[in-house]
Parts: structure tokens; sequence; C-alpha cells
């Protein structure tokens, strides 16, 4: 078959223990695929390189499916690229992409990490032993409000005392803010803290040195946590970057948008580590069974921190609810603010 | 607030000051030594960076992490040694040259050290000095590093070889009025090539803290700017290896506050609370300056005051 | 710092004299070019040797350096593109010290000047026609950029607060501030995953400049630069600049205002970065957020040193820097080299062509005549 | 304090014998085949003109520059002498014309520093003991603990020579050592070191451009001129040196510094509104101390006002007080009647015009040119530019280069840095710029003539006595008190930041000011005058 070559564009690096990496992960299952060529590039920033980037990959590697791999490459850089080339795929990975809006040449591809950060909650509620949970945030995007959201709701599954304690710090890769943030949790008693920031090895070391038990993100970071690792939250983009080489090598059209969690195999939790107690491993098996077959996460009643309701008692929203898109609260038990 | 959240902050300020000054305390003092001998030298945001990457390296392949310390203050010793050997070239200015090595340095770390985002390599042990406390927040505040201990002796150290020893008065005359020195027989470019390696070598030391010991790992995003604060800290420390030390420890307080209020529920305006450090610096600079005295410190060779 | 005026010709210099003179000028400007273009070589020689330690073909590598910078006519818009906002924020370090000041903080001045630029012309959208607003975005960008670093100017001034210091506080400052309003009371609740201010909207852009992809930053930023020259060496002020730059107790003795000088440079070079996040909100986001922090105020700083803070000499390097990181895209994706390939060349670099500048005079042919030491 | 305290242990005076000695700056030849011997013992003075050479010469025998050429004999032994410390291993030391005290370390500080065996651990008390008891048996004192950059220039003067003292130098090499001393102080530091060279402990060479010293003290005379021997010898006239040092049409001219001085036309009777008056000035040094203590003065037009005094007792914060490069805490000051506020109008509208000391330093731009430094007083106006803000350059140029000539300010071009000029003609083309206007109202000027030869300083009084014909009201502050006396109408004398003294120059005897310039109390510093 022809060559295809396929360009990928990271923001941070390769090897960055977290989200770079759970994309480099998959893109090296994509190098396997005969007739197909990778290019990628990494530390890309959000800004007018990465049009720069792309229109290179294109005019210069002759690049025909690209993955920007960053949230912020969307509007405007690769709705742009889409509609200068316009006979190159462009796929980004969130559920940004409408068919009403955006070019037919773009699209999303997206795994649902939140159903994981449930299944996080799930083993953190009944690992602790003091109900007092934190959780280390980057930014109060409503990506990361939904990941807290759910990690909360799984947390109060087991231990409806739960609270979490949430930090921001202000952004994606802060090593000593985020060292410093899981040392001021585990000062204000928090014996389980999880977290959503790019790389997340520093924050799981600190917390394994304080005693503190810790949930992952993004990639496996159990190897960092001997004795407190409970389980953590990651994507499996393999199953989408080989479908869509694949697809394309044999020169069938690419779905625009591809979406899904632990029913659609998109996403998983890391192996249990030794801070999972028995009860918690139960429970949270049991909840990744009950999400394969799409059972809810947001059941009512639901309210907000500031005590507004988010679901009513006796309804729901699915998994895939279009309303968690735009999430810009926090669920009760939370301690926290969105600004 | 409640009580108990108060201390908890209060806690968490000290030991932020404690944990997090120690790169700011070896980065201004070995730019406070540079200085001190009439040069500037901005490129020990590289050399921290370098450093941190070295130590983490050396320890990784070693087992030890004191070797890891002394490839990093080697390393630096090298960068600033190369500064200032470029330096002593005439009609070269020593602050671009130092904003190039910033540049050198950090390529350079990031270039060699991709292979060592992944693994762990053995750190540098704590020393429990609280442990005899039956309070663990304060005992935790008190496990503190030696690297910590080190730099805490060495403004002191620094302090006193300026006043006391014939070498910290020829730095002085040296960075105050190179025709004096010369007049007086000093060796001008080598007293600044000699202070600026060393300036440079705890720079290097102060990265390793950074990978070996606080936040404890090495990645690319590790310093976030430290090093260049930590040179313009020694600006607000007016040159004086104590004021180094106290500017330090209240940037690390400073740099504790935001997480900590946010670990007691106080989370509004976070940007602004994780801000604190700078935001305080510029007030107490802005309240205690003078445009007249402000000058009077620094030493008179220095370029920036040309 | 201070070039010594190479001015016009004497008037009635009869042709004998006018030949020789004309040589000299000729051997300082070959200078100019042979001494950045020996560093270069020095450059690409210790990376070469890099390179053949990692088991690269050195020629493959500067083969790709070329075609990715400069080898195609995309290749030059890409490098071009790259270059664009640094020209401005490199005057922002560039005109302060031409007043004796070294200010670090365009980055700080680049993000409010995008952010202002940015929510002014919300009210007026649809009010008025798309280049009042724009008019009135650069306006709005120039100000605050040109207020931020006069703050730095006043302070210094006023409290003596040391430029250098407080210029780079009030970036993290600027920073912050700009992620607190964008996440916060100016978040278009559109933009959920991106916090944004409310978009100026697709027909208020600036579109490129016609033909390529280009945007009209690089031609705002080389007008910026010439009228900057103009400025500070055919100018009154400018001169006035100079003498309080080169020495204020004299312009002080000479009842110049040294205090508003530095501050009317610290306007102009903050309003430079403030329009260089005018056209980066104008030409490419669209809205303000978080991505105007993409070191653009950082990297200006090591152009400026580079061009010896003079303007005219700024756009050539901005290019250089626009090439190396168009060219490091392409390397690393054909080599399959880390990223930081092209961070070690950029630093080897630059160190290479600072240190080169101990070069200059050392050569007696690109000496004039009249200053060579007779036999 | 008699003479038998400054004795040393020190085995006594060293020979000193330079042969053909060459040096080169680029083109410029600055010593060329210059031979000079100087005994054991003797006290040497080296003259010549500015430029001559003569720092050059001394800094090739201290191993500060490398001769090109040429030996240097010490006790008739050659030796090679790579830098200051090896000279001063040898027992050479030097005061340079530029102080090389640290201004940041204290005096006591400067003084060990200076030592080649300082030890590597100070140990400060015991330190403290050696220099008092070396300050008891020399006739000076000066604060140690104090930051030298806080001391009077006068007293750093003397920390210099102190400092050769205190190493135990045996030959001492003094480059114009006594320029900001009282002449009796002068006198009391030269008088002790010429009789240690009677004594045979030390061997001075001095150069110097007052022939008063050279009378008083010289045993012997080497002249140096373009970086030549030109003569030399013992027991010359004032006329003889002279004559060598600048030929003899010059000579003639200025030998005697008052005959030069143009006519003095009386001073306009009207003494109505003083041209300037400064009126309760009070400021603070840089350390925030007060340095001037409530000045007041009135100065008439066509009359010169010289303010004789101590140096460091407030003169540098007046003159800069008056140029705005100080701020005032109170006081005011009145030009013509009104008041006057340092501005660029003001200075203008006044027709105020400053020339103050080390003009490098306050009062030019290092690294622009000559042209550009001789216009500043007027380069936003026409001819030089256009509509007051597009400068003219070819205008500049020639504007620089026309005052260049009438200055005779000696520079490769007009293009050239001033930073690369020799300091007298830096001096000369600040002149240019402040002296060439017209007409001028008011003329401050603070040590005009400091370290400039004869001929020149003469020529650089003519003009400032032609400015006070033409009626301009000139305040002259100088440490040199020959000048003071000879330039004034009337005399005043500053101390501690106050006006002590003040009577027109009839009145006015050596004696009663050198009382005040201790403040008015006899004896409170030594009575530094006789
Ligand atoms: N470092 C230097 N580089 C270039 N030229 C120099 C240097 N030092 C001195 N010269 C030149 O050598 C000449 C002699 O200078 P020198 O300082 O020895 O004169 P001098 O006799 O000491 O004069 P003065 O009486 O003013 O002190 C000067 O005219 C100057 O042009
Ligand atoms: N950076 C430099 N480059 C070239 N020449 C220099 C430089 N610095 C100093 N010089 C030379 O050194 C001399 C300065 O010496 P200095 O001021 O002692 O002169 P001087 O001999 O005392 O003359 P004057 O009597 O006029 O003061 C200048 O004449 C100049 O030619
Ligand atoms: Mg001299
Ligand atoms: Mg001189």
């Amino acid at each position: 078959a022809e060559n295809l070559v396929v360009g990928v564009v990271y923001v941070g690096p390769r090897g960055d223990f977290g989200w770079s990496q759970s994309h480099a992960t998959a893109v090296e299952a994509l190098k396997k695929v005969p007739g197909v060529t990778v290019v990628e590039e990494e530390n890309v920033p959000e800004t007018l390189a990465v049009s720069n980037t792309m229109r290179s990959m294109i005019e210069l590697d002759g690049a025909k499916l690209i993955f920007g791999a960053s949230f912020g490459y969307f509007n405007p850089f690769m709705i742009d690229m889409a509609k200068q080339y316009p006979d190159v795929q462009f796929r980004h990975p969130t559920t940004l992409w409408s068919a009403d809006k955006h070019p037919a040449n773009l699209g999303g591809y997206f795994a649902y990490l939140d159903q994981a950060h449930y299944v996080d909650g799930v083993a953190a509620g009944l690992s602790s032993k003091t109900g007092k949970i934190g959780y280390i945030a980057a930014k109060p995007i409503s990506l990361v409000l939904r990941n807290i959201n759910s990690f909360m709701l799984g947390a109060r599954l087991g231990n409806p005392n739960a609270t979490v304690k949430l930090i921001f710090t202000g952004d994606w890769s802060l090593p000593v803010r985020e060292a410093e943030a899981a040392n001021a949790l585990a000062g204000a008693g928090c014996d389980v803290v999880a977290c959503h920031v790019d790389s997340p090895k520093v924050i799981v070391e600190t917390l394994e040195r304080r005693g503190v038990k810790s949930c992952g993100h993004n990639a496996s970071q159990a190897s960092l946590a001997p004795k407190g690792f409970i389980t953590g939250a990651e994507n499996k983009y393999e199953t989408i970057y080989k479908g869509f080489a694949e697809a394309l090598v044999k020169g069938e059209k690419l779905p625009n948008v591809a979406v899904g969690g632990y029913d659609k195999d998109m996403v998983t939790n890391t192996a249990y580590g030794a801070g999972a107690t028995e009860e918690a491993r139960r429970a949270a098996d049991a909840a990744i069974a009950a999400l394969k077959t799409g059972k809810p996460i947001f059941v009512g009643p639901i309210n907000d921190n500031k005590g507004n309701v988010i679901v009513a008692a006796g309804s729901s929203l699915g998994n895939y609810a279009p309303e968690l898109e735009t999430t810009n609260y926090l669920v009760e038990g939370v301690e926290g603010s969105v600004t | 607030m409640t009580d108990t959240g108060v201390i908890t902050v209060l806690i968490a300020l000290l030991a932020g000051a404690i944990r997090v000054s120690t790169p700011f305390l070896f980065v201004s003092l070995g730019e406070c030594l540079t200085e001190k001998s009439g040069r500037v030298n901005l490129g020990l945001e590289g050399t921290l960076v370098l450093g941190a990457m070295v130590a983490f390296a050396i320890s990784y392949h070693s087992g030890s992490p004191w070797l890891g310390v002394a490839a990093a203050a080697g390393a630096g010793f090298l960068m600033g040694a190369l500064h200032g050997a470029i330096c002593r070239l005439p009609r070269v200015n020593d602050i671009a040259i130092g904003i190039a090595m910033m540049s050198f340095g950090t390529g350079l770390a990031l270039f060699l050290g991709k292979p060592y985002i992944q693994p762990s390599a053995p750190r540098l042990p704590s020393l429990p000095l609280g442990d005899w406390l039956d309070m663990p927040a304060l005992a935790q505040m008190l496990d503190v590093s030696p690297l910590f201990l080190v730099g805490l002796a060495l403004a002191f150290l620094l302090d006193w070889v300026f006043r006391n020893t014939r070498a910290g008065l020829i730095v002085r005359v040296t960075g105050d009025d190179a025709a004096a020195a010369r007049a007086l027989g000093i060796g001008v470019d080598r007293v600044r090539l000699f202070a600026t390696a060393l300036g440079g070598a705890s720079a290097g030391v102060g990265g390793a803290f950074l990978s070996l010991y606080y936040p404890g790992s090495w990645n690319e995003g590790l310093s976030s700017g430290q090093g260049l604060m930590a040179v313009a800290l020694v600006i607000f420390a007016r040159w004086q290896p104590r004021r180094c030390l106290l500017a330090s420890l209240f940037f690390g307080a400073a740099s504790a506050l935001g997480p900590a209020l946010q670990s007691v529920g106080i989370t509004a305006g976070y940007y602004f609370l994780n801000a604190a450090p700078y935001v305080l610096t510029l007030l107490i600079m802005a309240g205690s300056g003078s445009a007249r005295r402000a000058a009077q410190y620094a030493p008179g060779e220095l370029s920036i005051n040309r | 710092m201070e070039k010594g005026a190479v001015s016009g010709v004497e008037p009635g210099t009869g042709l004998t004299e006018l030949l020789p003179q004309g040589g000299d000028r000729l051997r300082r400007a070959a200078e100019f070019v042979a001494v950045p273009a020996f560093a270069l070589l020095v450059a690409a020689a210790l990376f070469s040797a890099v390179l053949l330690g990692m088991g690269q073909s050195p020629l493959a590598f500067f083969e790709l350096l070329w075609r990715g910078a400069f080898g195609s006519a995309f290749s030059w818009q890409n490098t071009l593109q790259r270059a664009a906002p640094l020209i401005l924020t490199a005057l922002c370090v560039a005109l302060p010290a031409r007043a004796g000041l070294m200010v670090i903080g365009g980055e700080g001045a680049f993000v409010v000047g995008g952010l202002a630029a940015a929510i002014a012309p919300l009210p007026f959208l649809g009010l008025a026609p798309a280049p009042v607003l724009l008019a009135l975005m650069a306006a709005a960008g120039m100000l605050a950029g040109a207020l931020w670093i006069g703050l730095v100017g006043v302070l210094r001034h006023r409290r003596g607060v040391n430029e250098t210091i407080s210029s780079l506080l009030l970036t993290y400052i600027a920073v912050a501030v700009l992620s607190f309003l964008v996440e916060g009371p100016l978040r278009d609740p559109a933009t959920p995953n991106k916090p944004s201010t409310h978009p100026i909207g697709a027909d208020v852009m600036l579109a490129p400049i016609p033909g390529t992809s280009v945007h009209w930053g690089l031609v705002a930023g080389i007008v910026a630069c010439v009228l900057a020259h103009l400025l500070i060496s055919r100018t009154s002020t400018g001169f006035a600049i100079r003498i309080a730059g080169g020495n204020p107790r004299t312009a002080l003795g000479q009842g110049l205002p040294v205090g508003k000088l530095i501050v009317l440079c610290c306007l102009l070079a903050g309003g430079a970065a403030g329009l260089a996040g005018f056209f980066d909100v104008a030409t490419v986001h669209g809205a303000a957020n978080v991505s105007l922090v993409a070191g653009y105020g950082f990297t200006g700083i090591l152009v400026s040193f580079l061009a010896r803070h003079n303007a005219l000499a700024i756009p050539p390097v901005a290019i250089l820097f626009g090439g190396i990181g168009a060219a490091g895209g392409l390397i690393q994706r054909r080599l399959g080299l880390p990223d930081a390939t092209v961070a070690l060349l950029e630093g080897v670099i630059f160190v290479t062509l600072l240190t080169s500048e101990t070069l200059y005079g050392r050569f007696a042919l690109f000496q004039p005549r009249a200053a060579r030491p007779r036999p | 304090m008699s003479n038998e305290a400054l004795s040393f242990t020190s085995p006594g005076a060293i020979a000193l014998e330079a042969i053909g000695l060459s040096k080169r700056f680029g083109s410029f030849k600055a010593l060329d085949d210059v031979s000079l011997k100087v005994p054991a013992g003797e006290f040497h003075a080296l003259l010549g003109e500015n430029g001559a050479g003569k720092s050059t010469l001394v800094k090739c025998l201290m191993g500060f520059h490398r001769a090109d050429e040429g030996a240097v004999l010490l006790d008739g032994r050659e030796v090679s002498v790579r830098n200051p410390r090896e000279a001063q291993g040898l027992g050479l030391g030097m005061v340079y014309q530029h102080f090389t005290l640290v201004p940041s370390l204290t005096a006591a500080e400067n003084l060990v520093i200076a030592r080649r065996d300082a030890p590597a651990v100070i140990d400060w008390a015991a330190e403290r003991r050696r220099i008092e008891a070396f300050l008891d048996r020399t006739p000076f004192r000066v604060p140690l603990d104090r930051r030298v950059g806080a001391l009077s220039a006068g007293e750093r003067q003397k920390l210099e020579i102190l400092k050769l003292l205190y190493l135990d130098q045996r030959f001492m090499i003094l480059d114009e050592p006594t320029s900001v001393l009282t002449p009796a102080e002068a006198d009391e530091i030269l008088g002790h070191l010429k009789a240690m060279t009677e004594r045979g402990e030390i061997t001075v060479l001095m150069i110097t451009h007052k022939f008063r010293e050279v009378q008083a003290f010289a045993d012997a005379v080497t002249v140096l001129r373009r970086g030549r021997v030109v003569g030399g010898g013992r027991g010359l006239s004032t006329r003889e040196m002279a004559t060598m040092m600048v030929g003899e049409a010059a000579a003639t001219a200025g030998a005697s510094g008052k005959a030069a001085l143009p006519e003095r036309r009386a001073m306009p009777a009207s003494v109505g509104e003083p041209a300037l008056e400064l009126a309760g000035l009070f400021a603070e040094d840089d350390d925030g101390r007060p340095a001037l203590r409530g000045v007041s003065l009135k100065v008439a037009a066509g009359e010169i006002v010289g303010i004789a005094g101590v140096s460091g007792n407030g003169q540098g914060a007046l003159v800069e007080t008056c140029c705005g490069q100080r701020p005032l805490s109170s006081g005011q000051m009145f030009v013509n009647g009104r008041d006057f506020l340092p501005t660029r109008r003001a200075f203008d509208a006044a027709g105020l015009f400053v020339v103050p000391e080390e003009p490098l330093k306050n009062a030019a731009v290092a690294g622009m040119s000559v042209a550009d430094n001789i216009v500043f007083r007027r380069f936003e106006k026409p001819p030089l530019s256009r509509r007051g803000w597009w400068l003219d350059r070819r205008a500049i140029r020639a504007a620089g280069r026309e005052l260049m000539t009438r200055f005779r300010v000696a520079s490769p071009s007009p293009d050239t840095p001033i930073g690369a000029l020799s300091g007298g003609n830096v001096q000369r083309a600040v002149l240019a710029r402040e002296l060439s206007a017209e007409p001028i109202a008011v003329l401050i000027v603070a040590n005009p003539c400091f370290g400039l030869d004869f001929a020149s300083a003469a020529e650089i009084r003519a003009r400032i006595v032609a400015a006070r014909n033409a009626g301009a009201a000139v305040l002259l502050i100088s440490e040199d008190l020959d000048e003071v006396l000879d330039l004034s109408d009337t005399v005043a004398v500053i101390s501690h930041g106050q006006i002590a003294y003040k009577a027109p120059i009839a009145e006015v005897d050596r004696g009663t000011i050198g009382i005040h310039f201790a403040g008015g109390s006899e004896g409170e510093q030594g009575a530094p005058l006789g």
C-alpha cells in the first residue's frame, strides 16, 4: 500500500510520566502498523507554533493524518489548518468538534477519563481511614472539574462522609508547587490524595514519602509508590491511533468523533497498589463492571458545594450527557472553589 | 479560619520556608559571590537546571546521591568557569553572555536529561530533627535536608569570609574597583573567573537539591524560573549573604502560602495567593526603596550599575 | 553600545577623498557580516562534534536546518512567522537599554497587552466596523503594555526599585492577573476547557499579509524598529535618552528630565511588547487566554542582546531565531532527535555569537585606513 | 610631631635606574627610549605637560604596564616586574594619579588588603592594634572604620600615602599626590617624606605640576615631553623647567600663572540685585548625612566669589545641588532675582553654566562622541536640530569641530568617544561646552584646573576671568587656595557644609583663612595652614 505519513504533535516531552506520554505510548503501537510512517514533534506550545508545525508536517513531510495532542491546539490552530488543507485529516483528543461548526476533515477522539477517576474515587474513599481526601489539580477547566466531581461521587459511594480538599496549582506542570500542594494536603490531615496534572510523578513520590496514599493519572505511576499507591486513571489511546491509521491505509473514511470510556475500552485503571484495601478493590472492580454496562455516575440527588441542585433526586445524567461537557461547579463534599 | 487552620498554615509557611528556600539560597549565594567580584552571571538558571539533571543522573547511575551533589557542583563549576573565561575577553558583555549561558545550560540539561525523566534515583536523606516532638506536623516541618543546613552555614560563612579573610577582601576589592585591584597586583580576571566558577558550583548544588530532595525528581519543567528569580533576589538582598538567606526564606515561605491556604479551605483568588512571593517582594522593594540609597550597596564594578 | 556616528560624506569632498572613505565604510560593514558569520561557523563545528558523538551526520543535520528555515517559500513563511513577535518584544528590552535600564519583563507587557486588546472591543462588537475595532484593540494593547513597563520605570525613578527585578516580578504577576481574569470574571462560558475571554470574532480578526500566512505583526515590528532607531539616533529626544542612559549624573547636570526620559523609554518599550500581544490576539487567538504566555517576552531578551540593543539589528536576529525554531521541528521529525537538540544548538549559537563580539576591531583588514598603525 | 616618629626598621632606600624604556599604545608611542636614574635616598621630581608620558613611565616601573623595550635596574640589578604586587615585593610602592583605594572597604580594610603578606584569615583585633600603633607614629589621622567612599578627597589622599608608609616601601612613586591637599597639608606630607629620604630610608619619585613643590623638596628633576626625556638636573629655575616642558615661546607666556591673566576690569559699581543668590541651602550626602547646612551666598554680576576649603566640606554637594544632580532638602536659589529650579529651560533662561569637577564622571558621557558631548547644552535648538527635534548630525559635527579647535581639544576626530581622550582634553571639551555660550550670566566652576599642567591651567583661568569681565557672576569652588586667591574678588571659606568666612580679596590674609578652614575654632584640626 501507499505509505501513509502520520504527524503527532505533543505539548510536553514524550516521556513526561503523564499526558504526553500516554499519547506517545499509543503512538508506539501506531508505528508498528505496516505502511505507516510517524513524524513526531514534542514540546510544541499552544501558539502559532502549532500551525507552523502542522503546516510543516504537511508541506515538508507529506503528512495526511495529524494528531494534535493538547486541548489548546483545537481552536484556532487546528480549525485553521483543517480549512487550509482539506485533504488532510486532523484529529484532536476532545469532543469539541461539531459537524455544523467545523470542517469535515477535522474531528475528535476522546477517552472519558472521569469514569476512571470515578473508580479512583471509589477505591480512595474506601482506602482512606479519616475520610479526608485531597486532590491536586492544575486548572479549573470543565474536563478537570468533571474528573474531580466523578472522583468525589465515587469516594462518597463507599464512604458517605468523605470530603475532598482541592488545591489548584494554576498550571499543568509546576513541580515545586505540586510538591508543596502535596505537603500542604498531608499537613492538613489528608490520608489519600489524587491528582490531575500533566506529570503526576512529583506528587505521587512526595505523597509516598509522607506516608499518604495516592491515586495516579494519565500513565501508570504505580512503581513510584510501592507502599501507598491505590490506583490511577489511564487513557487507552492505542485503540484510536491504530484504528484511525489502519482505516486510512485501507482507504476508508475516518469517523469524525470517536469517544468512549470503560464501555468502549478507551480508559482503564492502573492495577491496584499496596495502598488499596481489599474492600476498596472489590468495590472498585464492581464499579468498573457497572461502568462497562453503562451505569451512570451522576445519580441524583447531587448538589454542588454551594448548595445548588445539579441532579435532582430520582433523576440521573448519563455518562456521556452533554451537560457534563461544560461542568463549571464542584459537587458537594469538595472543599475548594472554581475561581 | 479556625485556630487549627491558622496553625496548619503557619506550620506550612515555616516548612515551606525550609523546603522551598534551599535552591534560592544556593543560587543567590553563588550569584552574590559572583557579583561581589564585579561580574553578573544571569545564566544561573541554566546552571541550576543542568545541576539538577547531572545530580539526578549521577545519583541514578552510582546509587549515591552525595556523589550526585558533587557532580552537580562540578558541572556548575564548569559552567561558571566557562562564563568567567568568556567574559575575560575584551568587549564581551557579561549580562548578555549570562543570558546565552542560561539558554545553553538549559538546552544541555534537556538534551542530556531525556533518559532520566522516567527512572527514580536515590534521594538525599533527610535529618529528622523534629522526631523528639510528639506533634507529627512539627516533626515533619523539622525533617530538614542536610543541604539546607549546608546552605544556612554557607550564608554565614560567606559573610564571614567577606569580612575576615584575605580571599574575601580580594573579591570585594575586585568587585568594587578593578583599577585599584590591579594596582594592588590582584589578577582581576582570575579572581572573577574563580568567583564565577564557585558561584556556578553553588547554583549547581541548588539544582541537586531540586532533583534529589525537593521535589526530588528530574523533569523538564523542574525549575520554572527559580534560578532567574534567585539571581534577582541578590539585588533585593543588597549583595549581603545573610540577607540572601532572609530573602530566600521569605520567598520560600511566600511560595507555600497559596497551597497552604487552599488546604485549609481559603481558595478564592488562588492565582494571587500563588503569586504571593512576587507581589510581596515587589511591595517590600517599593516600600523600602529610595532612589538615592538603592545603588549604594552594589559593588562598584557591576555592569548593571553602569 | 554607542557607535561612532558614521555620518554622510562632507560636502565638497573630491572623488579622491571619497573613495578611501567609502572603502573604510565598506570595511567596517564587512566586519559586521564577517564576524557573526565566523561565529556561526564555529558554532556549527562545535555542534557537529556533538552530532558525530550521537552517530548523526552533521551534513544531513545542517541540510535539514537550512531546508526547514530558509529552504523554500514555505520555510521562509514559517521562519518569519516565528520571528514576528520576537521583534517587538526585543524592542521592549532594547529601548530601556538605551536609557541605561535592563528590563526583562517584556513577557508581562506582552500578556497584559494581549489581554487588554482582547477585552477592549467586546462592548463594541457589531457596533463599529472592524478597522475601528482593530485600532481600538491596538491602542488598548499598547496602552496596557506601556503602563505595565511604565510602572517599572516609575518605581525605578521614584523608589529606586531595580528595574530588572521589578519587571521580572511583574511578569509573574501579569500571568496571575491574566489567569484570574480569563478563568474568572472575564471568562466566556463557551470555553469550558480552554478558558478564554469572549472571542472578538472572525470578521474582526486581522488577515495575514496577502499571499502568505505571515501576519502583519512582522511589518509592524520592522516599522517599529526603524522608528525606534530614528528616535534614538536622529531626534533630540533620543539624544537626551542616550545622555541619560550613558551617564545619569551628566543628564541631571544638563537639566534633562532623567526620570521622564526613563519612564518614556519604559512606556515605549511596554507599548511595543503590548503591540506584540495585540497582534497575537488579533491574528492568532482571537481572544485572550493563557496561550499568550508563550515565552516570546523572554526570547526577546536574547534577541535584543544578540542585536546589541541596536534596533536595526533586531529584525535579522529575530529571523535567525525564527529560522532555528522553524527548522527545529523538521530536524526532530526527520532525524528522530529530541526537541532538546535544537535547544542545545540554540545555546551553542548564542554563546559563540556573543563571544565573537570580542573579535571586532581585531582584524586590520576591517579597520578604516586612517586608524591603522602606520608602518 | 617629630621626624623621629617616622623612622622604620627597613634596610634603607633603593636606587632605581630605567634604561631605554619604550611603550606603545596601538600606534601611539607614549614612551620613546626613556632613561632615568634615581640614586638611593634622592627626592626626584618628574615633570611634563599633560600627556607627556609621566604616568605611563611610572606605571611601567610598577609593572602596571609592560614596557615594550628597555630595562629597569634596582640597586644595580636588573629586575623584571610583571605586576604591581611583584613591585611591592621589591619595595616599590606607588600613589596613583587616580586613587586606588577601594570605596566600599573601610580604611582599615584598605590598609590590610594592601599588604602583600596579608594573612589568609584576618585577626582584626591584632590588625587594629598594628594600625593604631603605626598611626601613632605618623602625623595624620583618618577614621579607620568609615567606608572610604564616605571620606573626603583630602582624607583619601592622606590614606593613600599612609598606605605606602604602612607597607614599608623603600622606593615611593607619587603621581600628583598633592592635588587635593591644601598647600599646608602638602608641605607637611612632603616634608616628612623629604626627611625620610634625607635619613636614607626611602627614595622618592614624584610627578607634579607644582613648581613650588619642586623647588621646595626635589633634589633633582627629569622632564618628559611627548614621551622623551628632554632635560633634567639639579637646582633648575622655574623658568628653565618650564622651557624644557613646553618649549621657549609658550613658556614665556605662562611660566608664572598670574602674568597670563587678562587685565581685570573693575566690577560694575551698580551693586543692585546679585546675579546669583543662594539662600539657606541644605542637602544630604548619599549616606543621608547632612552635607550642606545652610549655605547662603550672593554673587554679583562681574564678580568672582571663590570658595576655598579643605575638600570634603560640602564643595561637591554645593555644585551638585546648584546643577540639579542632588536634591535640596531645603533652601532656595535665585538667579537675577528669580527663583531658580535646575531644569533645562531654566538653565538657558538664566544663562547659568556649570563646570563640575571630574568631568568624565559628572559632565560627560564616555561612550558618546566628543562632538556630541560638546553640544549637550544646545543639541535640541536650531541649527543643530531642525524644528527642535530632528537632529542635524552634520551641523553637530561641525559645531563640535569648531569648538574643539577653539578650545584646543586634542582628539583624533569629532567622532571619537570622549572616554578615549586624556583627562585634560575631557576637561577642555567640557569647558568648550560651558564657556562658549553668550552671554554667560552665572558661571559655577569646580576645580577647573585639577591635574592640568601650568600652561593649560593658565589658559583656563584666563577664560574664567574673561567671562567675569564680560559680566558673568562667577562662583569658583576650588581646593587650590592659590587659585582662589589669584582669581577671586571675594573669598569665602566652606567648612562642615557652612560658609565659615567671607571677605573681599583686599581684606584677606592666608592666616585668617587657615583658621576658618578648620571651622573657625583654632587648632581643632591641627591648624592645617600656618
Ligand atoms: N592605556 C592607554 N592606552 C592608550 N593610550 C594611552 C594609555 N595610557 C596613556 N596613553 C597615552 O599616553 C600619553 C601619555 O600618557 P600619561 O598618562 O603617561 O601622561 P602624563 O604625563 O602622566 O600626563 P598627566 O600630567 O596629565 O598625568 C597620553 O597622552 C595618552 O594619549
Ligand atoms: N579604552 C581606551 N582606549 C584607548 N585609549 C585609551 C583608553 N583609555 C584610556 N586611553 C588613553 O589613555 C589616556 C588617558 O590617560 P590620562 O587621562 O591619564 O591622560 P593624561 O596623560 O593624564 O592626559 P591629561 O593631561 O590631558 O589629563 C588617554 O589619552 C587615552 O588616549
Ligand atoms: Mg598622568
Ligand atoms: Mg592627567
